[in-house]
């Protein structure tokens, strides 16, 4: 079967596909042949009745026709509600998740996504394996997004404060584009990630060794992996170039002005504070939008990124 | 019958001379006319913040526009055009000059009340433009909890500038239902008064019924930015969806306040332009009453996938589908008027067809939206964008384009010049179209709204959408160089230009202050047209 | 709705419609009446009767409310004269509010209390602070301080939280259960 | 100066109506629009309410057992006599009794700012307690963690009425200049029929307002 894109509709991934395109083909007929009949209705009627002398009047004042009105009200609504059963019954599919689903907790938080596995394993971008129902349980750390993936043809909007479920299967492996749908401000349009379909075996094996991503490496180096995986990279640069937050070249060491906080000397205490309640003592020109990561960065994570950012000279 | 004061039968533009006289008049005619002229000064300011910010999206990367940029562009695009442009458009312009014509009233039963209308139109417009320096007000028109919700300057200027046009979009629909009620000339029943008038009338009761919801989310708003009560803040307990259900009771009826009257203006050219009675006059008048009911019932479909209880999606994607059965009354009603007509392809004729286009890839576009799977693919895309500028600026804008020209003889008495209005329509219909009907591919492709920068593949799309407006910029600066010049080169217009037979035409063409020198006696339908002797 | 040259029945000109001064002293004192009513009812102790099989709270806020209602309908038809009017536009323009309203009311409260009907965890309420919280003995709800795992158990076994049948029921409501 | 009633200028129907009939029909049912989205306003944030009365009951009822519903039932008596003295105001204005009317305006009025003294009585208690809304919060004693939302929303409801209350008041200021300005005959008798109907709307949302918020608890 031929997934690749087609003229309206993008590539096919998920079980989804065969719910959404079937009826988005159907209702593409349907206005094609309601479209094409107004138009050429009209253009008939124009040509044929244009007024060829200046005080050329009707041929006929045919005002009323019972049975055409009654005609073009009750076909329009058999065939709009066939429509609505059928978007009825794949709707319901496409909100219960069958028995046997996978759980994987999804986080939005502005301009970044971040996955939590059962197994503690956390990520920037969502692997799944193929064939098995995933169920998300999507929820927002500020304002409103959406977790949008096209090729899977399934979005929800993302609610700060609550679980909202989506659940899909994967029907092919590869790698697909996921879109944050609900404006959330500057870099909405860059809250992008992607959805890593792999087989069930090469899926066990990646979820073995982001479980615990420490293992086998200096702070450093998991400081790294951390600084992409914990969504820091969003709002910080590590080549000195000033985004939404602060750059962290050179950061170590420095003397930072933080307003009311007065100077404060960047050491490993300020670090830590920043990460664990970032809106203490903020630098002067920035926004206070830094998410809190208390609970959310183990000990040792802050430990390993604190470390990596002492490396960024 | 009460003959009035004789020295008013010089025409309303000439009698009373001045700005003064011209700020504090009374007459529906020159207040019409200033709302007419407000509202193409704002149609021209949002056009260019769209008109810039489709030139950023020429590529991905940044063209000359940062990100908060764009998105203060695009939110004041769509809070200038909904609140200022499409919203009072027809109605206060158009209505308000043609509606005491067509009842062959002196004037609407509260003058006083429709000046107080335009003070708070040009108070709100005053108050929007002040939140553009006020801050950068970066939320969208649609205004979601609890991103606007970030006490942000600007856009709490704009919350209390969208309060006051929505008060001056309750007076004007409560003037006309009362005027319509009361004041109808002698011999004019409910089913003798143009369509028009029905249309303006199905929009009052949706202005009347429905703005007043919009004032009390504006205030829930405010005290929420100000106080914090937690009612729409998830924070402090409250649920952002509730806040989408007040925004959408309102703003969902404020899109069909926004087509209805476009309904009106294409039924009377229809009908002027085939020299045919329209077919079905009462299913299209009922209908334009029955969209203005089910309006109201409906708004459950912007939030499929806000999180929404499922009963709530189901029931509401039911009821929506019924929105599509008046449409397709209307629009099968205009195509058999046309029959065994006499049609004259004037420029009003060109952009009341060119509505027919538009409005019937608008209203198909919008039914696929009610269908539950596949809005789950389409919600918060282009697609969704293109369905609703199909409907606002190629139905609404394009009727509207199409009446002024219609009725710009009777406005101003004089006539604008045919070919170059006709060069001007066909490049809107080109424009148009190129500008939107690929944003309906880019859109179930998967490219989501609001975006600044978008993946390489839809950049071919964005840049002939781009080409597009260029067209569409061109054509609609060349219909108001041609509307304005006329007052200098165009030659005089006669009572009756288009052989119509609504009343406003039995009026002299500029009307005198009381538009009629004697009440009009109505003896016949609104579209009595003779037929051709074989 | 006749058109306006009609007069109104009978004398010529004279515009609107005289209401008795008996009937406004009258509906005062009703007025009057039904907010002593009204009182009573919300004084009344409900728990002094152990009436089991009553919920007698829900009884006694509908008879408050009921007497509002007529309250307001006294209000609106002898008050503001809707009960003298000869057209019927103005009752319709008054009747027609609550319609809508009750279309508004309707829907909202079909979305809030059938939310979770299919996954129960979107109910609930997760890492906020209320106001409140810090007067109440310590507990109240989660700070927000700990990052809350959603209700239905993560593990990798089958999901205790909703037995899913994968074909979802027929009927129009949707899967609920 | 006006002189004695009798010598006050008669009312001229405006040049746009037909009869006076019409303009009266005219006035009342623009007035009766304007009521309508008055309730539709209103009604909106009724059903804000109710909403969160199902979503939390106990918070509505914590809440309301801390209203004092003794000022409540004053306010209703000082609302519902304000609604006859607007009432006899019409009938005197019928008869051409233009004392007897502006008698009637004025004690409307006092009775009226009657309800805005007791309503600052409750404000200042609600400010002492400290059970303003959602920031600005400090009361104790409270359980249900929702219960700020019930004074978020008291404070908007009651404040939202009081401001329409003195809108009213106004109105009827400006009638009692309107007496002095045009006599008053059976022929036209609009501007306190118009202020009559606008204060009995100020009564019915309070009819409903009073037993919502103090006596469902």
């Amino acid at each position: 079967m031929d997934n690749s894109k087609t003229f309206w509709l993008p590539e096919k991934a998920s079980t989804f596909v065969d719910i959404v395109d079937p009826a988005f083909n159907l209702y593409l007929y349907i206005s094609y042949f309601f479209f094409f009949l107004i138009i050429i209705l009209v253009t008939v009627f124009t040509i044929k009745y244009l007024r060829r002398r200046p005080d050329q009047l009707a041929t006929a004042q045919i005002t009323h026709n019972l049975t055409l009105e009654l005609g073009w009200t009750i076909i329009p609504l058999i065939v709009v509600m066939g429509l609505f059963f059928i978007g009825m019954k794949g709707y319901l599919h496409m909100r219960v998740a069958p028995a046997g689903y996978m759980q994987v907790n999804v986080k939005g938080q502005k301009w970044a996504w971040s996955f939590e596995y059962p197994s503690g394993a956390v990520n920037d971008t969502l692997v799944v394996p193929v064939n098995t129902p995933v169920k998300l349980a999507l929820t927002s750390r500020d304002v409103l997004h959406s977790f949008f993936i096209p090729a899977f043809r399934t979005k929800a909007d993302v609610i700060p404060n609550r679980w909202h479920a989506l659940w899909f299967q994967a029907t092919r492996t590869g790698v697909f584009p996921v879109e944050c749908t609900q404006y959330c401000g500057t870099n909405h349009s860059y809250m992008l990630t992607a959805v890593k379909v792999v087989e069930a075996d090469a899926y066990s094996e990646w979820l073995a060794t982001a479980s615990d991503p420490g293992k086998g490496k200096t702070p450093e180096q998991f400081g790294a992996i951390l600084y992409t995986k914990r969504g820091c990279s969003a709002c910080h640069s590590i080549d000195g170039s000033k985004a939404v937050g602060p750059s962290w070249k050179g950061l170590f060491g420095r003397q930072e002005n933080c307003g009311a906080g007065g100077m404060v000397m960047v050491d490993e205490a300020y670090i830590r504070e920043s990460m664990l309640s970032p809106t203490a003592k903020v630098v002067m020109g920035y926004q206070p939008v830094m998410p809190v990561f208390q609970g959310v960065l183990s000990d040792r994570e802050v430990v390993a990124l604190i470390s990596y950012i002492k490396t960024l000279k | 019958m009460i003959a009035h004061v004789q020295g008013d039968n010089i025409n309303y533009l000439k009698t009373r001379s001045g700005i003064m006289n011209w700020l504090v008049t009374v007459d529906h005619k020159r207040i019409g006319m200033m709302y007419l002229a407000s509202i193409l000064c704002f149609f021209i300011t949002g056009g260019t913040f769209a008109f810039l910010f489709r030139l950023e999206l020429w590529s991905p990367l940044k063209e000359f526009l940062t990100p908060d940029q764009y998105n203060q562009f695009f939110t004041l695009h769509g809070v200038i055009m909904v609140f200022l442009v499409v919203v009072p458009g027809i109605p206060a312009a158009l209505g308000n000059f043609i509606l005491p014509l067509q009842i062959g009233a002196k004037d609407l039963a509260f003058p006083k009340l429709n000046l107080t209308s335009l003070y708070l139109y040009w108070l709100g417009a005053a108050i929007a433009l002040w939140s553009i320096v006020a801050g950068h007000a970066d939320q969208g028109w649609t205004m979601y909890a609890p991103y606007s919700l970030s006490q942000n300057p600007a856009v709490l200027w704009m919350m209390v500038a969208a309060f006051f046009l929505g008060f001056s979009s309750i007076l004007t629909g409560l003037n006309f239902i009362v005027t319509m009620h009361n004041m109808r000339a002698p011999g004019m029943t409910w089913y003798r008064m143009p369509l028009f008038l029905w249309a303006m009338y199905a929009t009052g009761i949706m202005q009347i019924f429905a703005t007043p919801v919009l004032a009390i989310t504006l205030i829930l708003l405010l005290i929420e930015n100000f106080f914090g009560i937690g009612i729409f803040d998830p924070t402090l307990g409250g649920d952002p969806l509730l806040m989408q259900h007040f925004f959408w009771f309102y703003s969902h009826p404020a899109v069909y306040i926004i087509v209805v009257p476009g309904f009106g203006i294409a039924s009377e050219i229809i009908a002027a332009f085939s020299k045919k009675d329209i077919f079905g006059y009462r299913f299209v008048a009922y209908s334009s009453v029955a969209i203005a009911i089910i309006g109201f019932v409906v708004w459950g479909h912007h939030m499929f996938v806000a999180g929404q209880s499922e009963l709530a999606d189901s029931i509401f994607s039911f009821l929506t589908f019924f929105t599509a059965i008046p449409s397709a009354i209307k629009v099968f009603n205009w195509t058999a008027t046309l029959y065994k007509g006499s049609i004259d392809l004037k420029t009003p004729m060109l952009y009341a067809l060119q509505f027919l286009w538009n409005f019937t890839i608008g209203g198909l576009t919008g039914i696929i939206l009610a269908i539950l799977s596949v809005d789950i693919h389409l919600h918060d895309t282009y697609f969704v964008v293109s369905h609703f500028h199909y409907v606002a600026m190629g139905s609404t804008m394009v009727a509207f384009i199409g009446g002024i020209h219609y009725w710009w003889p009777k406005m101003t008495g004089k006539m604008y010049n045919e070919t170059v209005g006709k060069i001007a329509a066909w490049l809107v219909f080109i424009g148009f179209n190129a500008t939107f009907f690929v944003q309906l591919i880019m859109g179930s492709l998967g490219s989501p709204r609001r975006y600044y920068h978008y993946w390489d593949q839809f950049q071919i799309y964005h840049q002939i959408s781009t080409v597009g407006l260029v067209i569409l910029a061109i054509g609609l600066f060349t219909a108001l160089i041609n509307l304005i010049g006329s007052f200098w080169n165009g030659s005089v217009a006669p009572a009756n230009p288009w052989g119509a037979k609504t009343l406003e035409w039995q009026a002299d063409s500029p009307p005198v202050l009381y538009n009629f020198t004697e009440t009009p006696i109505v003896t016949h339908g609104p579209y009595a047209f003779e037929t051709e002797k074989a | 709705m006749s058109s306006n040259t009609e007069n109104h029945a009978g004398h010529a000109d004279i515009p609107g419609h005289e209401i008795p001064k008996s009937t406004i002293i009258g509906s005062y004192f009703a007025l009057l009446f039904l907010t002593a009513v009204m009182l009573g009812l919300s004084q009344l102790n409900v728990a002094k009767f152990d009436i089991d099989w009553l919920n007698l709270h829900a009884i006694r806020t509908t008879l408050i409310m009921g007497t509002a209602l007529i309250m307001g309908l006294i209000v609106s038809m002898f008050l503001m004269g809707l009960r003298y009017e000869s057209k019927l536009l103005n009752l319709t323009i008054f009747l027609s509010n609550f319609v809508f309203l009750l279309i508004f009311v309707l829907f909202t409260w079909v979305d809030t209390s059938f939310r979770g009907e299919v996954d129960p965890t979107f109910n609930e309420k997760i890492n906020w602070t209320s106001p409140v919280k810090h007067e109440a003995a310590g507990e109240g709800h989660e700070g927000a301080a700990t990052e809350a795992k959603p209700a239905a158990p993560a593990a990798e076994a089958a999901p205790a939280a909703t037995e899913a049948k994968p074909e979802p029921a027929k009927e129009a409501a949707p899967a609920a259960h | 100066m006006a002189t004695a009633s009798t010598g006050l200028p008669e009312h001229h129907v405006a040049h746009h109506f037909d009869s006076a009939e019409q303009e009266f029909d005219s006035v009342k049912t623009g007035m009766w629009l304007f009521i309508a989205s008055e309730i539709m306003m209103f009604g909106a944030l009724f059903v804000g309410a109710l909403l969160f009365h199902t979503l939390h009951p106990a918070a509505f009822s914590e809440g309301s057992s801390h209203l004092n519903w003794h000022l409540g039932a004053i306010n209703t008596f000082f609302l519902l006599t304000s609604g006859l003295t607007m009432g006899l105001a019409v009938i005197a204005a019928q008869h051409g009794e233009q004392g007897k009317v502006r008698m009637n305006l004025v004690l409307s009025i006092i009775l009226a700012s009657g309800f805005l003294v007791v309503k600052t009585i409750e404000y200042s208690a609600k400010f002492e307690h400290g059970t303003l809304p959602g920031r600005l919060w400090h009361a104790h004693g409270f359980t249900d963690p929702f219960s700020h939302i019930f004074f978020g929303l008291y404070f908007v409801m009651t404040g939202l009425h009081a401001t329409h209350v003195l809108i009213g008041m106004g109105m009827m200021i400006w009638a009692l200049y309107r007496s002095t300005q045009v006599k008053f005959t059976r022929g036209y008798f609009t501007p306190i029929e118009m202020v009559a109907i606008y204060w009995a709307l100020v009564d019915l949302v309070w009819v409903f307002l009073f037993p919502l918020l103090y006596l469902i608890g």
